[in-house]
């Protein structure tokens, strides 16, 4: 197995897990952690799967960089709605929806 | 475009176009709302006088837009679809004078009237609708644009009355569109044309066929209220009187009943109809609704909903008269649809005179009713009689040649039926006319209105229309053959339809 | 031998992800997501792209992991 | 029962999805010989940055509106009135942060420098100035911000609209970002340059506008 | 082509450095030019019958990016500008200077839209998942803007559910590259075979889930009705009328692309789904409170429809069907959302039960909410009503009558809801009603808007045309 293979076996490893917690974690914050744990995953298997023989490929490289400033706008976006959210109601929990 | 392609849709547009503009009306206009109304009226009179000349000596008027690769929104203004665009017409130019009396002073006359407009445009629509699509697209439209006149008074009654109305008139298009997409998957297109285009299929597609016609049966009998898709009728009484004057006798009911007669000749033909045993239970459906209805009315105390199944009655008079294989059962049934038509919107004029006057919404508050409010009584009468069929009313030609066609076709048992409903007509009728015209009166009116000038028994705009109406009523009686006559058109449309089918038309009327 | 180390570098980071979501408490998860991005940086010079890395571990570990504290605080602090 | 659904199910799919990677996979297009051959045309030496700024320069143009969008997001969210809550001033701190921020800078313009032909350029120089500006407000030298001033607010937004310019005028070559390759070094830098201070600004105004403590009331 | 990414990009950028609140005059002309640019598109692709090309950079694919406009790009195109002119000239009138929510309306639509364009226009699976997220974080924002806590939370739920779909749609696209070493759309499409390796297979399932997530298709809805419900009334309108077309054009895009050699085993399962979606949305909006959460749980069940013709596809009339209805609903729904954003502003209340005497009060509104709701019922003239026509046929043309009940029945559930709402608001109005003045111009909008999505339905073979065109 090549590292680029093994890193995105990781990568399918990390994004499982990250989805479940997105999908399973009802505090905001964790709710967070676990979607750039998702993220990160797509991104490995992005390198990984096109690096069978290890010379580098840029084009998913870039591609990856272009990805992680988006993860990282989509965090702090998060984070500004949660802290916000928090500021209104005291809670770190999305409230049930109106019926 | 040739003016051949623009009368239709000047047809259309006078009173589309009135009505838009009435819509951004504000409420206190009365002057320019008024203007507005009649103008468009008079302008559909004026253009249907035009293609009435024109369609007599044999012009063509027709135009057509795509809507979709193979999908046209067509128009053509042939003889059927003017016999019920004339009456609509006229009928409109009484009731829109009616309605601007009854309203008087009434919130809300801006939306009103604008959607009355809609609704006869609607109604003109589904008149020369060249095409099943066209049909159901102005059928629909009709639904819609009678909604808010059904609930206009805004109370609860209202809209329970309104959405009965509604969940019978959209579950029947919905049956109606099936039907038309099937059919129009079938055949490619759904044009009306005289022969019917139906026959085209083979035999091994019969069951289809059938299928699709008991959905475009049930479809349009909703509005024709046939048994037992009647139900919403008698509720939407609810209605002022102008719109229980455009559901029974202008638009709704007739679009329904025209429905029936552009299925049943246009679409099938005839003769494909009777080959398919299509003909005999549409008839025992009619015949079916004519006794129930009349049967019906026996009970009702409140005035408005007696007349209502009456229509119910009579408006099936036009689908037996359809129904009927036959030149002379046609002829029947075509003029019926104007006849009833003018006798029972002289009926619900009167019935809201009544109303509005004195206060009287029942018939066992009419005691006496004749001597304060003679004029509209004599209107009455002669529109009661007319239903019952007494000679020299309009209803009795129907009833003579709706009695010939059915002997003809050898379905004696609709005679019986005719029979049958005529007795029940005047069971329900004569009681009332005894009430107003021999009962003294021991009670003081329900709500009476003063009018402003004693010597008149109503507001003359309330009285004119029913006065007016009550003539015809006698005049298509006497005159019936006359050339200007509804037969006359009547029996012009039969040979039209016949002539591709069959050779022979009727040449002289059967005896009475 | 280096195979070994990717392999080592793969545990260390399905482990860090697994601990950063369950962990009890909140600033040692965000403290774990840290290690887990510094670990990613890692992975990516492993994986020959030094440009991945670098933006890891300014981007991805530096700056989410500032924002991730400050907002930790500031949950915390209101806390009634 | 909800935990175990989802998690036997993220289990599954992880396990058919490694299977399926470790399948022989049908040899597919490799680019890296394209990025190779047109390096020369590129205008910089370095292949990732090659890729970021001119091959695939329009991700990178509707990135970073993505990053400007998210600090208008953020101001848009509705900030309290804020209470900047005085950091504790550490003076050992503060002076180290002082000396810290002038070498950072200048990394940071290494870095843009550098990326032209090995790896750094914007994004990293850009992060290296916002890391620099959270320091100083970590030590308290510099305050939260509250709402941002024109100046702010142009500075944020340069960066992008020099790129979406110097795109929007290269349409003039026949199409979109299609850089001459004699122009190509020169404009990417330009672009570059105009990118690091933006995206230090965006990066820290990330951090900035939110490390305010609204309504804290003690 | 490029000037309907390029405009937008620049207006928003400047309206945000102009400052919070600034920036209406900008937006109103840089929508005028892009209207005429959409229109100028779909004339030149309408004439030419091809698809256009722009290669970005001049590289061409694989290496550079390309953009493409066919017929399908075009007529969402003009879609969206339609729809975004007028919601801009509403939202101009609708939002009061100071008023928080809308500060930052105007660069958030800018780079919405800018994000919308591009995406139709992409033609590289990697540039639709920034444009993806472009659309979706600005939708997000606008969802949040100024907002309560209802408004954050609505935000904040909204924002996972699209980020957990672009997510599932990258990590399918890693995969796809991972497979053939490209994201071009074009050079895939010939590529992918139905023996494919498993990870393709993998990889479209991804996307396709992460796709339906995004376009709130059941049961992955959940996040739509509190978004689209407690946003400002002209956000709501943006949100229903475009923003969930987008993910389903891409939808589309792929399983008539790419994706279409391993599409037909699984054509049922949208079509099951969309089914659900019609029946759930509706009876849910049957039960709805509030005004606005009606109309979303609408926009649920409209979005049904378009899932019901995957298994038609490719057949005649399907797409036609889709894009019908897809057109349909956006005017028909943005005109919805500013009619009740006028009728709450009006009355000062959001509940259905509240609206009695709207009627009288607001008849403009309340027509056009009426016509609006003729679209959303598919009544005939309306394009609607076109729609459910080409749906049928082509489900007849398939056999399929199971598809034909549920669109029949969705009719009929929707003018439950539609009818509940006009019911209410023709009834008296309570003595004690208060009803506010509202400009003018909002009445107007919204009357449009409702207007043109009835009278395209007297256009519909022009819109047929266009969409065949490159096809």
């Amino acid at each position: 197995m090549t590292s680029g293979l093994l890193f995105a076996s990781t990568g399918a490893l990390l994004f499982a897990l990250g989805l479940a917690g997105v999908i399973l974690i009802a505090h905001l914050l964790r709710r967070i952690l676990a979607f750039n744990v998702m993220g990160s995953g797509a991104f490995l298997i992005l390198v990984g799967l096109a690096q069978d023989n290890d010379i580098p490929d840029p084009v998913p490289q870039a591609m990856v960089l272009t990805g992680i400033v988006v993860a990282v706008a989509a965090t702090a976006l998060a984070l500004a709605l949660t802290r916000r959210l928090h500021a209104l109601t005291g809670e770190v929990e999305l409230p049930r929806d109106e019926a | 475009m040739t003016a051949n392609e623009w009368l239709p849709l000047a047809v259309l547009a006078s009173s589309l176009l009135p009505g838009l503009i009435i819509f951004v009306l504000p409420e206190g206009w009365i002057g320019l709302r008024t203007t507005l109304n009649l103008v468009g009226a008079i302008a559909k009179l004026v253009l249907v006088g035009v293609l009435l000349a024109g369609v007599a000596a044999g012009t063509e008027y027709g135009v057509r837009l795509a809507v979709l690769p193979g999908l046209d929104l067509a128009f053509k203004a042939d003889a059927l679809g003017l016999l019920f665009i004339t009456l609509s017409a006229v009928l409109w130019l009484f009731t829109t004078l009616y309605a601007i009396g009854y309203l008087e002073g009434a919130p809300h006359r801006s939306r009103f009237f604008g959607f009355f407009s809609l609704c006869v445009t609607a109604t003109m629509g589904i008149a020369m609708a060249a095409n099943l699509f066209t049909f159901f697209v102005f059928y629909e439209l009709l639904t819609l644009s009678t909604f808010p006149l059904v609930v206009h008074r805004g109370t609860d009654k209202a809209m329970k009355g309104g959405t009965i109305y509604l969940a019978y008139t959209l579950a029947g298009g919905t049956a109606l569109l099936t039907g038309i997409v099937w059919l129009h998957h079938l055949l490619g297109h759904t044009e009306f044309a005289h022969t019917g285009i139906a026959a085209a299929l083979g035999p091994e597609q019969a069951i289809q066929l059938k299928t699709i016609f008991l959905l475009l049966i049930a479809g349009v009998g909703v509005k024709a209220a046939l048994v037992p898709l009647h139900g919403w009728l008698p509720q939407a009484m609810v209605a002022p009187a102008p719109v229980s004057a455009l559901l029974h006798a202008v638009a709704v009911v007739k679009a329904g009943a025209f429905g029936i007669v552009r299925i049943v000749y246009e679409i099938y033909g005839v003769e494909f109809a009777q080959a398919l045993d299509l003909l005999t239970p549409l008839a025992i459906l009619a015949a079916i609704t004519i006794v129930w209805g009349s049967f019906r009315a026996l009970f009702q105390d409140d005035l408005k909903k007696r007349l209502a199944y009456s229509t119910v009655s009579q408006v099936s008079y036009i689908a037996l008269g359809v129904a009927l294989f036959g030149p002379i059962g046609t002829i029947g049934g075509l003029v019926h649809l104007v006849h009833q038509g003018i006798m029972k919107i002289t009926l619900f004029f009167c019935a809201g005179n009544y109303a509005e006057t004195l206060g009287i919404h029942k018939v066992s508050e009419m005691d006496g009713a004749g001597r304060r409010m003679p004029l509209t009584t004599i209107a009455f009468t002669i529109a009661a009689l007319g239903m019952i069929g007494v000679p020299a009313t309009a209803g009795a030609v129907s009833k003579a040649w709706l009695s010939a066609g059915a002997a003809a076709a050898g379905m004696g048992w609709a005679v019986w039926v005719l029979w049958t409903s005529s007795l029940l007509n005047a069971a329900y009728f004569l009681p009332i006319l005894w009430r107003v015209w021999f009962r003294p009166r021991l009670l003081a009116w329900p709500d009476e209105h003063i009018p402003a000038r004693p010597w008149h028994e109503t507001a003359w705009l309330l009285l004119l229309p029913p006065l007016i109406t009550a003539t015809f009523t006698l005049a298509f009686g006497l005159f019936a053959d006359s050339p200007a006559s509804p037969l006359a058109w009547a029996k012009l449309i039969a040979e039209r339809e016949y002539r591709a089918q069959r050779s022979d038309a009727p040449a002289s009327p059967p005896h009475e | 031998m280096s195979l070994a180390f990717d392999v080592l570098l793969a545990l260390s980071l399905i482990w860090s992800g697994v601990r950063c979501l369950s962990v009890e408490r909140l600033d040692r998860a965000i403290v774990l997501f840290i290690a887990f991005g510094l670990l990613m940086a890692l992975a990516w010079a492993r994986l020959a792209a030094p440009d991945i890395g670098l933006a890891e571990a300014a981007i991805g570990a530096g700056l989410t992991g500032a924002l991730l504290l400050d907002a930790w605080g500031a949950l915390k602090r209101r806390r009634p | 029962m909800r935990r175990l659904l989802v998690g036997s199910g993220a289990a599954v799919f992880a396990v058919l999805l490694i299977g399926a990677l470790l399948e022989p996979l049908p040899g597919g297009i490799d680019l890296r010989i394209a990025v190779a051959s047109h390096m020369a045309a590129s205008g910089v030496e370095h292949p990732v940055t090659a890729v970021l700024l001119n091959f695939r320069g329009y991700d990178t143009l509707l990135e970073i509106a993505v990053l400007l969008l998210a600090v208008i997001v953020i101001l848009a969210g509705g900030l309290d009135p804020a209470v900047d809550r005085p950091r504790a001033a550490n003076p050992i701190l503060q002076s180290l942060a002082r000396l810290a921020t002038p070498p950072m800078i200048v990394v940071a313009v290494y870095l843009l420098w550098a990326g032209a032909f090995r790896p750094g350029g914007a994004f990293q120089a850009g992060a290296v100035l916002a890391a620099a500006a959270v320091l100083l407000h970590l030590t308290g030298l510099l305050p939260s911000w509250q709402r941002p001033a024109l100046s702010l607010r142009w500075g944020m937004t340069a960066g992008f609209l020099i790129f979406l310019a110097v795109a929007t005028g290269l349409l003039a070559q026949g199409a979109l970002l299609r850089y001459p390759p004699a122009q190509a070094g020169l404009l990417i830098l330009l672009v570059e340059a105009g990118l690091t201070v933006s995206l230090g600004l965006i990066l820290a105004g990330l951090f900035l506008f939110l490390s305010r403590d609204p309504g804290d009331e003690e | 082509m490029t000037g309907l990414i390029l405009l937008p990009l620049a207006w928003a950028s400047l309206a945000f450095v102009l400052g919070p609140g600034r920036g209406k005059w900008l937006a109103i002309g840089g929508l005028s030019a892009q209207a005429w640019l959409a229109f100028d598109l779909a004339a030149k692709v309408g004439a030419g019958g091809t698809a256009l090309l722009h290669p970005v950079g001049g590289w061409g694919a694989p290496l550079g990016i390309d953009l493409a406009a066919d017929g399908l790009s075009a007529v969402m195109l003009l879609l969206v500008q339609c729809i975004a002119l007028p919601l801009a000239i509403h939202a101009g009138a609708y939002f009061k200077r100071g008023d928080a929510a809308g500060a930052y309306f105007w660069p958030l639509a800018g780079f919405l839209i800018a994000g919308l364009n591009a995406l139709f226009l992409s033609a590289d699976l990697f540039n639709l998942y920034v444009t993806l997220e472009l659309v979706g974080l600005a939708a997000v924002g606008l969802v949040a803007a100024g907002g309560g806590a209802q408004q954050v939370a609505a935000a904040l739920r909204y924002l996972f559910a699209t980020l957990v779909g672009s997510g599932l749609y990258l990590l399918g696209v890693a995969l796809i590259h991972g497979a053939y070493g490209t994201v071009s759309i074009a050079i895939l499409t010939p590529l992918v075979t139905s023996d494919a390796p498993r990870l393709v297979w993998i990889a479209g399932g991804l996307m396709l889930a992460g796709l339906m997530v995004k376009t709130a298709l059941f049961p992955f809805h959940t996040w739509l009705p509190s978004a689209h419900g407690n946003a400002p009334a002209p956000v709501s309108a943006l949100l229903s009328a475009l923003v969930v077309k987008a993910s389903f054009y891409l939808i589309l895009r792929l399983w008539l692309g790419p994706l279409a050699p391993l599409t037909s085993a699984i054509a049922w399962l949208p079509a099951l789904l969309g089914a659900l979606a019609i029946l759930w949305g509706s009876w849910q909006a049957i039960r709805a409170e509030r005004l606005k959460r009606l109309i979303a749980y609408s926009t649920v069940a409209q979005l049904g429809y378009l899932f019901l013709i995957f298994p038609l596809l490719p057949g005649t009339d399907a797409l036609e069907a889709g894009i019908m209805q897809a057109f349909a609903h956006g005017l028909a729904k943005a005109a919805m959302f500013v009619a009740a954003g006028v009728i709450i502003e009006a009355t000062g209340r959001e509940s259905v039960m509240d609206l009695s005497g709207a009627a009288g009060h607001l008849p403009l509104t309340l027509f056009a909410f009426g016509l609006a709701g003729m679209t959303l019922m598919g009544l005939p003239p309306s394009a609607g009503f076109l729609a459910k026509w080409l749906l049928i046929e082509a489900a007849l043309d398939r056999g399929h009558w199971g598809l034909v009940a549920v669109v029949l029945a969705g009719g009929l559930l929707a003018a439950v809801y539609v009818f509940r709402v006009l019911r209410q608001a023709f009834l008296l109005a309570p003595a004690d009603a208060v009803v506010k003045s509202v400009p003018r111009r909002l009445e107007w909008v919204a009357f449009l808007l409702a207007a043109a999505s009835v009278l395209l339905g007297l256009r519909g073979v022009d819109l047929v045309r266009l969409l065949g065109a490159g096809a």
